[in-house]
């Protein structure tokens, strides 16, 4: 169904992809897996039009096609479902799904057709809400639906999802896959991207590996097992597990306090963070607990509660009084809140501690650069280059030149939500691994995560927070999926 | 009665600019009762006719995401190439359909120069701003062209009824012509959704420049309207008219609700802004402020009228209990 | 229903208005019986007292330009005088936000209809701007005089003649250079009708009179004084031979003084600077001898006989539709001269 | 070497600029040889100087992804102040210290309503603008601010050598300020990181309110620079100079390359870009080009030098096989 031949792609200074071919069955899940970096984004826009092969050809159904835009793609039959969602605020659902295909009649937009039309396929996709619904309120899954209720008002062929996942919550995700295997039965090509393995097993049929812009090998998921994946995508043993390598150093020291914290969403959070602790935050997406943390780091108001640092009240009013305090914040939209684009790696590195790098009265970016090898070096960025534009990394390293810039503070509370987003096993890996020193070095963590595995294996203690109100405090005794998840959806177990 | 809540909700914003205009009103009635005269009043709306015209165009170019700077100049351009094909004895229904088309061609060229080079849309239209003014002063050697002939004039100055004559007719057909456009068209679902997410709705398939040209387009025949009945309420063409006027007309739609952000905004709520400016120029000279503090005034409405916007967002915000 | 349409004026003219229509092009300068401000007053004697009230309304372009403002005192002055000698006049002048607010300018001409006045000093901003509120004005009765600036629909105009006063600086420059050498002219902004009179009274003067005299170079500079000033420097790099530099009005002129010392160049002596409208500024640098001269045009004097002459027209007396007022070279010989020598001013006869 | 080319590479779009103001004196010389003499290339800069501060500053305030439309009022009321100041004999170098700290309340001003009332860039500025010219006006009653003293006057019109004023050793000295504060300080690291991503800005930690409040405060201190030397090179003070000088400026910056967009533009191709205007205005001057023609001429030379910038964008985009 769709074959590539020969695709080799070269950014400046960088070979995305080297002389890659492989095919995809016509009706199949399809998986392509890599590290962060690998090239498995490039690929997809390759195939979308958005990026056209510096060599190489691809075939669908036998046919050569050179998209040059990714409309050229959708009316192909070749949809996608992105990374990072695109909508347009001011319209409304159905608006949105149509947006580009509408009907007029009359010389006017036939709402009501478009309007039956996209209930109809909402219906079929199962979602709650209707088409004349506006977007604010609707949760990242919900969007995400709206994304796919697209390809399907087109009538794509073929749809490929590049790490879909990424921000949905567990329900979010089983509804994603029931809608996939749905599809699937429809007689579409799904591509799948996703750095969740257990995710690929549990829906894809095969599977095509990438490491550094070279094809590794394609299989079926049933011939492969885990740790082969693995040793295909990294080339080396990795475990995959969130597992603590280190004793816990959890103190009795509290660092910071929450005392019946509200918010716009959320009311009554109280909680206590200890020296050398990671607490995790646990949820379903939704739950508000990026709320409640923006609302801790000063970036959005308070209207009651306490935070006390240290056993002093301190109440940030902003992001900067956090710092001042020692608070840092990773954010879990990257591109929006994490990075500045026009910015090299160095400069991103150095943003949050720039009065750090004077000299003589101004910043000397001499010092900038050693401290970006040094603090590259220890979150182990692949392009240590301090002149290279952030914006340009893979999503993995991006999120470690964003934990390079917090470091760079030497903050002693740092919240990560979802630190893993979007980051292969192996950085995952070495993310764990950072966290961990930096807890080890006396310092202390809150982790939002919505993938259990990692709460659960990178705690010491967990919060589950529901509809914005606080639905349980778990201690790592009690730790176990289900137990979390009956929190988090508000059953009795 | 649902139906109907849910109706007024989706006009909110025009209702507090309707607000604004009323209070302005009111309070200038009170230290002029003069100013409530029948008169006066329609001479609010004859000199916010321009003007509206004006916005309602620049709102489609700022609804993009874009402005357009040059409809001062594009309205001198059809003020004077109008002057002399009327003084030259052409029909006058033909006289308003070759201004409309030099309007659209206007755009056309803004539109290009934006979306085909690729430039900013203030630095694009900042440059044909200055180029058509230099082209309307070419096209009559500077002078103005005199005696318009009433068969023209009357095309805009006829009065159907005392006090309401046919140029405000225009306005209002304009206005719902554009308001159609804008929301019961793809084009202008486009239009705004350009304005929102560029990006997004270009990965919708959709010719994003295409669009983009057409809102210039509308941009401009406003302003080769405004200049049609410039002409026609002066019966003189002067290639000097509409200096500056593109910061009024501006000023209208935000006044109205646009945002130079892009994405919102409504014609509606642009005449209305239009309306208030007139009300506000024409209360201050009704009860006799001085020129300096005229500056001073009109600065400030400016500001307080667009502040009104923030006000009322987080008011919304508060009362919704809504993230933004 | 002050204003309802004009179309049915305009097309109602079978029937003989008493006022100026606004289709007939109004040229002052081509008007057979105009007189001089000296000559009416001659041919009309003093004026009679009258115990009706009476209250004009002045429209001007801008006080941001001095001129203006000093027009608009001699409104007030005619007023005042009139009321000590027992007379009932006031006058109230307003002007627009600046030279461009031409809606403006119209909004407050529809106001002062609307109040009711007696009559209207309009200096409208362009050619055309006002004419709504002229139309307007005629059906409510009022008359609308022209201030300085002619326009359509003006009963009657009083001011200067500004192709004269391009004349009179050509004239004068003329004798100054003996008959020969370079010129140029900063003209204002472009193409209003003073810019294009004043620059054509002077270009026209040297080929009519066989003066060898080349105007080498002409620029806009808008009335603006740094414009003027940066125009002038590359008209005296470009043009090393330049002798005389002559100006639409003062401001530039006084920029363009500013160019020339800074071009180590001797005013007076290497090159002439000649400005228009004789405000104190240029007074001044008469005095201190910089600039070579001005066409004074007497705005204080200006305003005061528009006022007087309008005035006169209302308590019935005969005028003319053009009343031309004094436009006077001043120079370093006669700057310090008393108004009464320069133009022989005296104050109006009441009776 | 390899040093070297990666600095030229760093100033890579200010030499595109360099070439087209040398490429314009080029073609002028050869249609008027004279335009090449000394004192007419020393004319370009100085009259290139007071566009280059208002230049200078506005860059701040675009960098950030604004724009202030209220220098060129902002620049008629330090005008009139220092002018009344000098006037009345307080001591010259205390007029300029005054001048300076009126022109950074301004921007305070601006960057309050910016960012506390967050209001639009444009709309605030263009309603500060109306405000500030009433202002003026009143700060003189209208009338101009006669015989400045020489002694204010010298400290910018003094020559240290023939052809090189004190106002361009200063305007020099505000680029090496203004690039040093944009490149070496974090204030102006964060100022170009706010026009590129604010929120990201913000939740590193950044006072963005405060990085944008001193922006348009370093903007405004532009204008009054800009002010303070043209009351120096007129002897006069007006409050009614600066009028539509904003354009001019922001022309100038946005040749210079700097991006409406915000995150883009640098002091010393804004300076250039100042230098190509006046050098423009100059070269149409010595040619005798008529002013309509003239209107025509900068319209293009803006849109086509902006236009440079995407050309070059291409270039290097074909050049590295890189695909937006
Ligand atoms: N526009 C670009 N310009 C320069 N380099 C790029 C660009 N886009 C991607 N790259 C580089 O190409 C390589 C492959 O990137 P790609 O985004 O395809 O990886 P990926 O497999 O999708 O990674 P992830 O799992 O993190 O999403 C990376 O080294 C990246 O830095
Ligand atoms: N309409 C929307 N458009 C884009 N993103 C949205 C929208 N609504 C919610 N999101 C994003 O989805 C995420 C989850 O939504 P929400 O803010 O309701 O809960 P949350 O507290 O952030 O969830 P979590 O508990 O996972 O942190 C947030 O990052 C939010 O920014
Ligand atoms: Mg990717
Ligand atoms: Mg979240």
């Amino acid at each position: 169904m769709i074959r590539f031949e020969h695709i080799s792609k070269n950014f400046p200074g960088v070979r995305a992809l080297k002389d890659v071919s492989f095919s995809v069955r016509p009706g199949e899940i399809h998986a392509l897996l890599g590290e962060n970096g690998a090239g498995k984004s490039t690929l997809l826009n390759i195939l979308h039009g958005v990026y056209t092969a510096t060599q190489g050809q691809i075939w669908i159904d036998n046919q050569a096609v050179n998209f040059t835009s990714p409309v050229d793609a959708l009316n192909f039959g070749i949809a996608k479902v992105h990374q990072e969602i695109h909508m347009v605020d001011c319209l409304n659902v159905g608006q949105n799904i149509a947006l580009g295909f509408e009907k007029q009649k009359r010389g006017m937009l036939d709402y009501k057709e478009i309007y039956r039309k996209t209930d109809e396929i909402l219906k079929r996709l199962g979602c709650k809400f209707s088409s004349q619904d506006s977007l604010s309120g609707l949760s990242v899954g919900e969007l995400q639906m709206i994304a796919i209720a697209k390809s399907l008002y087109h009538q794509a062929k073929v749809i490929s999802f590049d790490e879909p996942t990424a921000s949905l919550s567990n329900v979010e995700i089983e509804k994603l896959f029931e809608v996939m295997r749905s599809l699937k039965e429809q007689g579409i090509t799904l591509l799948f991207i996703s750095h969740k393995l257990d995710e690929i097993f549990e829906m894809c049929d095969r599977v095509s590996i990438l490491r550094d812009g070279t094809y590794i090998m394609t299989a079926d998921i049933s011939d492969i097992t885990k740790e082969e994946l693995i040793q295909n995508m990294v080339g080396r043993d990795v475990s995959s597990y969130a597992v603590r390598q280190k004793p816990s150093c959890v103190s009795k020291e509290v660092v910071l306090k929450a005392d019946h914290l509200c918010g716009e969403g959320f009311s009554d959070i109280s909680f206590e963070l200890h020296k050398g602790e990671i607490l995790g935050f646990s949820g379903l997406v939704g739950a508000k607990r990026t709320e409640v943390m923006r609302a801790v780091f000063g970036v959005d108001k308070r209207t009651g509660g306490d935070i006390y640092i240290k056993g002093q009240k301190v109440n940030p009013h902003s992001p900067q009084e956090a710092l001042r305090h020692g608070i840092g914040l990773i954010s879990e939209n990257r591109k929006t809140e994490g990075f500045v684009p026009i910015m090299s790696n160095a400069m991103n590195m150095a943003l949050a501690s720039l009065s750090s790098f004077y000299k003589g009265g101004r910043l000397n970016q001499g010092l900038i650069t050693k401290s970006f090898q040094h603090f590259g070096n220890q979150v182990q960025l692949n392009i240590m280059d301090p002149d290279y534009l952030t914006q340009n990394l893979s999503g993995g390293n991006q999120q470690k030149v964003i934990l390079a810039k917090w470091l760079a503070t030497d903050v002693d509370i740092l919240i990560f939500d979802e630190p893993t987003k979007g980051v292969d096993v192996g950085a995952k890996a070495e993310i764990y691994s950072l966290m961990e020193d930096f807890v080890a070095s006396g310092k202390s963590i809150i982790m939002i995560s919505s993938e259990l595995p990692e709460v659960i294996g990178m705690s010491d203690r967990i919060i589950v927070l529901k509809e914005g109100r606080m639905s349980a405090e778990v201690s790592r005794e009690e730790f176990q999926e289900a137990v979390l998840l009956s929190h988090a959806m508000g059953e009795k177990l | 009665m649902n139906n109907l809540k849910k109706y007024a909700k989706g006009y909110i914003r025009e209702l507090t600019t309707l607000l604004a205009l009323a209070a302005i009103v009111v309070i200038f009635s009170i230290i002029a009762p003069r100013y409530l005269e029948i008169g006066n009043l329609m001479d609010i709306v004859e000199q916010g006719t321009v003007n509206g015209f004006l916005a309602i165009g620049v709102t489609c170019a700022i609804i993009t995401g874009g402005i357009d700077l040059s409809v001062g100049s594009a309205m001198a351009v059809c003020v004077v190439t109008c002057g002399r094909l009327a003084v030259a004895g052409v029909p006058p229904v033909l006289v308003c359909v070759i201004g409309l088309a030099l309007g659209a061609f206007i755009g056309l060229i803004n539109g290009l120069l934006i979306t085909k080079m690729n430039l900013q849309p203030f630095i694009a239209t900042m440059g044909t701003n200055s180029v058509l003014r230099g082209v309307a002063y070419l096209i009559t050697g500077g002078w103005p062209v005199l005696n318009i002939p009433s068969s023209y004039r009357d095309i805009f100055q006829f009065s159907l009824v005392p006090n309401l004559r046919m140029s405000m007719i225009f306005l209002i057909l304009m206005a719902v012509i554009y308001s159609f456009v804008l929301k019961r068209r793809k084009t202008g679902i486009y239009i705004y959704s350009i304005g929102s997410n560029e990006e997004a709705t270009k990965l919708s398939g959709v010719n994003t420049n295409r669009c983009k040209i057409t809102a210039y387009m509308l941009c401009s025949m406003g302003a080769a309207m405004a200049g049609m009945v410039t002409l026609a309420r002066l019966g003189t063409g002067e290639p000097t008219c509409g200096e500056g006027y593109e910061l009024n007309a501006i000023a209208a739609a935000a006044i109205g609700g646009a945002s130079l952000a892009g994405g919102k905004g409504t014609i509606l709520g642009t005449v209305l802004g239009a309306l208030i400016l007139s009300a506000l120029k024409i209360g201050l000279v009704v009860v006799g402020m001085d020129t300096f503090y005229q500056y001073i005034a009109t600065g400030l409405i400016i500001i307080v009228a667009v502040y009104f916007e923030t006000i009322q967002k987080n008011l919304s915000k508060i009362m919704g209990k809504k993230k933004a | 229903g002050s204003n309802s349409s004009s179309d049915q004026t305009a097309s109602s003219s079978t029937e003989e208005s008493k006022w100026a229509s606004t289709e007939e092009t109004f040229d002052p300068l081509t008007v057979e019986d105009a007189v001089t401000f000296e000559e009416l007053r001659e041919s009309n004697g003093a004026i009679t007292k009258s115990s009706d009230e009476y209250s004009f309304a002045g429209n001007v372009k801008a006080f941001e330009n001095v001129v203006w403002q000093e027009i608009a005192n001699g409104y007030e002055g005619f007023a005042e005088d009139a009321t000590a000698a027992g007379c009932k006049l006031s006058v109230d002048t307003t002007s627009p936000m600046g030279e461009s607010d031409e809606e403006g300018q119209l909004s407050i001409l529809k106001d002062q209809v609307r109040k009711g006045v007696n009559a209207v000093l309009l200096s409208p901003i362009s050619d055309a701007n006002c004419l709504p509120g002229i139309e307007a004005a005629h059906e409510a009765d009022i008359p609308v005089y022209a201030v300085n600036n002619e326009f359509n629909g003006a009963d009657m105009f009083v001011g200067p003649n500004s192709l004269e006063q391009g004349q009179l600086a050509a004239e004068w420059v003329n004798e100054k250079l003996g008959g020969s050498g370079d010129v140029a002219i900063v003209m204002g902004m472009a193409k209003t009708a003073v810019t294009r009179n004043r620059t054509q009274g002077f270009e026209e003067w040297f080929a009519d009179n066989d003066s060898d005299i080349q105007v080498v170079a002409k620029q806009n500079a808008d009335w603006d004084r740094s414009q003027a000033k940066d125009v002038a420097a590359t008209f005296l790099k470009t043009y090393p031979d330049l002798k005389a530099i002559f100006c639409n009005n003062d401001v530039m002129a006084l920029g363009v003084i500013e160019a020339v010392k800074e071009a180590d160049l001797t005013l007076n002596k290497d090159i002439y600077v000649i400005g228009c409208d004789g405000q104190s500024e240029a007074y001044d640098s008469i005095r201190a001898n910089e600039m070579a001269a001005t066409i004074d045009t007497f705005p204080y004097y200006e305003g005061y006989m528009a006022a007087e002459v309008c005035y006169r027209s209302l308590i019935g007396q005969t005028v003319p539709r053009v009343v031309f007022t004094p436009s006077k070279m001043l120079d370093s010989t006669n700057v310090d001269n008393t108004p009464e020598e320069n133009i022989g001013w005296t104050d109006p006869v009441f009776e």
